[in-house]
């Protein structure tokens, strides 16, 4: 399935990557771009990441620009910020989402807080990189979804692209965005293809992709979950019965204004996640829509669908059984028709 | 230091060495085979060509002493006493393995053979281990603890703070650096700026040693002795045991970073045909036995996989009940 | 201002205590029920804890249950998840709940998931204490509330006294619950004092607390809140207004059907949190309520009044705006009698 | 090796030395009495006693070096070259302060002289302080990063991935460890099994030495040198450097944890009448110059508690505005 955002101008020439290439391309631009983007990560040299996604690049700049670390998370997130102080833009890969971990001090009380707390007089422009999520069989700590975390965290922007497209166009605002920005990819996207724009395209962090639009329901979905959420949504139109499918994108800042309209719309909404339910970011769309005026719009109750309250488990049956999957999805919404 | 029988040199020592050797040798042959056969799943870190790690080390404890692994934690699991059964289960992702098809490769533990269990997280194990000791140390017992960890886990946090800890607090730990040269495609020279990993025990104030990680006796006799100062109260050792993984990293490793010759030198210092061939020249065994033991360990990795593949698969429904843990003890 | 806890049979004999004075008796009695509770933390020992709460602990246990660690909160916890493995039930303080972020590996990648992925052959009985929240000018390092990231974690159960009484009773229940237990106290409530049942008294993990009943609105509030929510339901009954005041007390598990009943009951509900409001754990009672029922007996949006979306500043006046104040919650609930 | 001017012997850095010494000196008392009077708020960590080793090590910094500070920050802020109108403002919490009173003591920074930061986290600047300097490689820069930290701090796992990052990149970093005897209430004999922690330095492959941290000719010496192998690409040096605080821990402290005879004893040994000593023998100063020096410093403390009282408090409305950098620099 390919995905194309439908807000924002989205520039002519285009060719179908895999998102794993999209941010590839969008690391080598930024780096053609501007002298002071580099990146620092483990294995992202020759190794060419854990997932692949640096790929070649150390072969094209060097080093120095894309250089390899030794395991210490918190060391490197620490490096990143004290090279984004004195004007460099850092771009950091944590090989798994859980390891972040490691460096939430560095993350959540350095980098978020440094520019509030020195009264403007600093700037920490870094981006860290990381993938999340589930479906590789690699159990409870190597596949956690922790959005709800970051987005928590004043000072921090958080992204969760779902296209390949997006994750380009994200990954180049983050570079240029003059705070430290949190993206989130997915292990299962990184192989997917779609249509890229071939230039330096930016997606602003502050718009929601409305992948289509229907009159019965909204589904809002992030990260994996928004091509279930597509899948899923044609098999409801099968049934007769259409949905909107908004993908916030931008975690925070959130647009949530494209949410309520969505909702408002429809009069019932699915929020789609992989991470748990208790206390995820889902409970955060929930609760803006039930404190809007959109609360008067609803036919039925919000309802959330996300992860179960367990760690990710191995076995393969067990891990599916753990996250909503597209016939889940089609379940939820059903339900939601009887409303 | 304790008496100086070496596993080469005894009789008794040789054959359940050889044994163990041989099993993790052929368990994680038959894992990279299940897996290029799609039969299983996830990801796995193969302890080839390091077999005298595990082995040496964990034939120098009591069964009731403790270990805690690593994400390349086959081997310690087998060294420490674990079934291959329940081991080889797990790994297919089946009720009847050890952590219920829950953990996989990179949780498997079997806590009553002392096993507190692999880790996914590089490090993770190192500051249990110390906690592990820290309870010993409580409840007045002569249990040791020893932490097995990679080269690249040196250079995380949890292992300073942890060394630290053990250390001040004299705790029967011992750190054991299983040295395979590279912590996935990161290569000690790149990660250290010295020759040596055990260069960092002193400023600890703890012993380090660096050893052949390919010879049995040398493990031995290096855990020996850390364990019995551990035991006796008189604080943690750091050994270092260089030693070399044959295979990639993991599944996704296209091995760009070293050269097929350094491979290749490796493979020649094979530790097991190393260890068969000291162990027979001093008589300790005889060719015949070295057959027979290497024909149990196929044998016993063979009914493994068979059992596994047999068994049923993990169960989802019992998913919720299994978060948390009940007063009762084990969750339903 | 004293409370008292309105579920549960209350314990005949109580004296007043300071909420740390309560924390301190309850370690006692642990100590003293159970020869394998033993407290781990940097200062607890002649220090007396970073704010006194252990205070003379250590002269009545000795060094050895009470132990002084190094400045090593990743060593500490890590420390604690090994002695629980076989069978201690180490206390862990953390000075201040900030300082999490180094130890979030050992908490969430270790502790919260052992017992899951080894299929439940290990149990991690350990408690961690740390004190949260804003108001004593040490900025925006030491002054976060983090309850909605372990409340997001699958494996930890999650705790927040507001009294002295829960203090004691939940601390007390969470030594003896087999699990990791992360106990969220608050630097403002430690000099508060409230009658405390004298012996070893528990509080389930289980049930939230009703503090207060009225007819036109609900005020969910934890920690440092819940005093506030008391004190502007005070002033709103001035203005003849009645609240009913509810605080869950323990974040995860939620006892959600207290909750829910006592919105049913009104009609109208605020959601008072110290935390940021974007993605806090009062936006996961939002969606609770806006996913149920409870839904079709609202007569207002649901309402929630968290700190603002900025870390905590140091200026007196600056961190007295950025969290609800009493004022603020009154305001709002007097809104909310708009509709 | 660079030239070996010592400031006792020196003039003109005996002059500006003092001058710092007694900057700080007053700075802290004034801090100390404002708190006890009720006009400041919050916690502060007091210098009082350590002044050589901020004086010493930012006296062998060129202005464009960068330095990385901790919770007992004011000394380093100060010997950098701030500003102490803009400090003390931002210590009482003036919207004229260094940081708009959102910072206060732990978060006191003036990145206009190269100071990248108090921190309320222990540890927290030393990777940030090798990150600066892996800019400077980036950059082709000869910038220097100075990181101070206590003996606590370096328990913590921050510092050890930090100081091995420095050392295997050959980074352009001082690991400066102010060990004044205890972190907190834990004193150096309990939280390290070695004498001395510059041991630790080997174990990175960085030179480590232990100075007297309240000689100023000495650490000045040490940092002078460690910042010429710095500048000159040769990488990383830890230099410990041994002092006392005379004050407790912060506001909370009862002093449980050490005599008074303790304290008395490092107070006989005050690093500022030691260097007046030494620089009125050595005939670098005068009385008469010490007496100016000391007058000054006390005028000038003085002027920035009379403007900071005077200075308007921080303004809650900017709140939301200041939490996120705008593309154009300084958030509105
Ligand atoms: C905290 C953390 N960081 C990174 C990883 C990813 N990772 C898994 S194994 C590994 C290499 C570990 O190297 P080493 O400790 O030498 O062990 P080896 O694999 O060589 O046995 C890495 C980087 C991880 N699992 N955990
Ligand atoms: C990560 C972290 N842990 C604990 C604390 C609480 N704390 C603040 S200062 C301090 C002692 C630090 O000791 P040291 O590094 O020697 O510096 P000193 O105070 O002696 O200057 C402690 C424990 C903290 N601020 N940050
Ligand atoms: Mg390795
Ligand atoms: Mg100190």
């Amino acid at each position: 399935m390919t995905l194309a955002p439908t807000t924002g101008a989205a520039p002519p020439a285009t060719r179908d990557l895999t998102y794993a290439e999209a941010v590839r391309e969008a690391l080598a631009q930024a780096m053609d771009d501007d002298p002071d983007v580099f990146l620092l990560g483990e294995d992202i040299g020759v190794y060419g990441g854990a997932f692949g996604v640096t790929g070649d690049l150390v072969h094209r700049y060097g080093t120095d620009r894309v250089r390899d670390t030794p395991i210490s998370e918190l060391g490197i997130v620490g490096a990143a910020v004290g090279a984004a102080l004195v004007g460099m833009r850092p771009v950091v890969e944590i090989q798994f989402s859980d390891f972040t971990c490691q460096a939430m001090d560095q993350i959540v009380n350095q980098a978020a807080k440094i520019h509030f707390m020195l009264g403007g007089a600093a700037q920490v422009p870094m981006v860290l990189r990381a993938p999340g999520g589930s479906g590789t069989g690699a159990a409870a700590q190597h596949s956690q979804s922790l959005e709800a975390w970051f987005a928590h965290v004043p000072g921090l922007k958080v992204v969760m692209p779902a296209t390949p497209a997006d994750a380009k166009g994200l990954l180049l605002a983050a570079v240029d965005d003059p705070n430290p920005v949190v993206v989130l990819e997915h292990k299962l996207l990184y192989k997917r293809s779609g249509p890229v724009p071939e230039g330096p395209y930016r997606v602003p962090l502050s718009q929601a992709a409305v992948h289509r639009e229907g009159k019965d329901l909204t589904i809002v979905a992030t990260g994996v979950m928004v091509s279930r959420a597509l899948a899923a949504a044609d098999r409801l139109a099968a049934q007769g019965v259409t949905a909107t499918v908004v993908d916030p994108r931008t975690l925070k800042p959130l647009d949530s204004d494209t949410v309520l309209a969505a909702v408002k719309a429809t009069g019932r909404v699915l929020l789609v996640q992989e991470a748990p339910s208790t206390c995820g970011f889902m409970a955060e769309v929930a609760a803006l829509i039930a404190g809007s005026d959109a609360l008067y719009t609803l036919l039925a109750p919000i309802a959330r669908l996300g992860g179960l309250d367990v760690p990710i488990p191995y076995a393969p049956q067990l891990e599916r059984a753990a996250v909503p999957q597209t016939e889940d999805i089609t379940a939820a919404s059903l339900e939601l028709m009887k409303y | 230091m304790a008496e100086s029988t070496a596993p080469t040199d005894d009789e008794d020592l040789a054959a359940r060495t050889l044994n163990t050797l041989w099993r993790i040798r052929r368990f994680e042959e038959a894992v990279d085979e299940l897996f290029a056969r799609g039969l299983m799943h996830g990801t796995m870190h193969l302890s080839v060509g390091q077999e005298a790690t595990a082995t040496g080390a964990c034939l120098a404890l009591r069964p009731d002493d403790l270990i805690s692994s690593t994400h390349r934690g086959h081997g310690h699991c087998i060294a420490k006493g674990a079934d291959l059964n329940r081991m080889m289960a797990e790994l297919l992702a089946k009720e009847t393995g050890y952590c219920a098809g829950r953990g996989g490769s990179m949780h498997i533990a079997d806590v009553t053979t002392g096993n507190l269990g692999a880790n996914g997280i590089v490090a993770g194990g190192i500051p249990i281990a110390v906690g592990a000791a820290l309870a010993q140390r409580l409840r007045g017992t002569d249990r040791v603890a020893v932490s097995f960890f990679g080269d690249g886990a040196a250079n995380e946090g949890a292992c300073h703070e942890a060394m630290n800890m053990a250390a001040i607090w004299s705790l029967p730990v011992v750190f054991f650096c299983e040295n395979n040269r590279y912590g996935m495609s990161f290569s000690t020279e790149r990660a250290f700026a010295v020759k040596e990993i055990s260069e960092r025990a002193a400023g600890y104030g703890m012993p380090g040693v660096t050893i052949d990680g390919n010879d049995v006796d040398a493990v031995y006799a290096a855990t020996r002795d850390a364990v019995a100062r551990a035991r006796s109260g008189e604080g943690p050792t750091f050994i270092e045991a260089v030693t070399y993984r044959w295979k990639g990293h993991s599944k996704s490793d296209q091995n760009l970073y070293r050269t097929r010759d350094e491979i290749e030198e490796w493979r020649a210092r094979d530790p097991i045909s190393r260890f068969e061939r000291a162990a027979t020249a001093s008589g300790a065994l005889t060719e015949r036995d070295v057959e027979e033991i290497r024909g149990h360990a196929r044998d016993a990795v063979r009914a493994a996989v068979e059992t596994g593949l047999a068994a049923p698969d993990a169960r989802p429904g019992s998913l919720l009940d299994a978060v948390y843990a009940t007063p009762a003890g084990r969750a339903s």
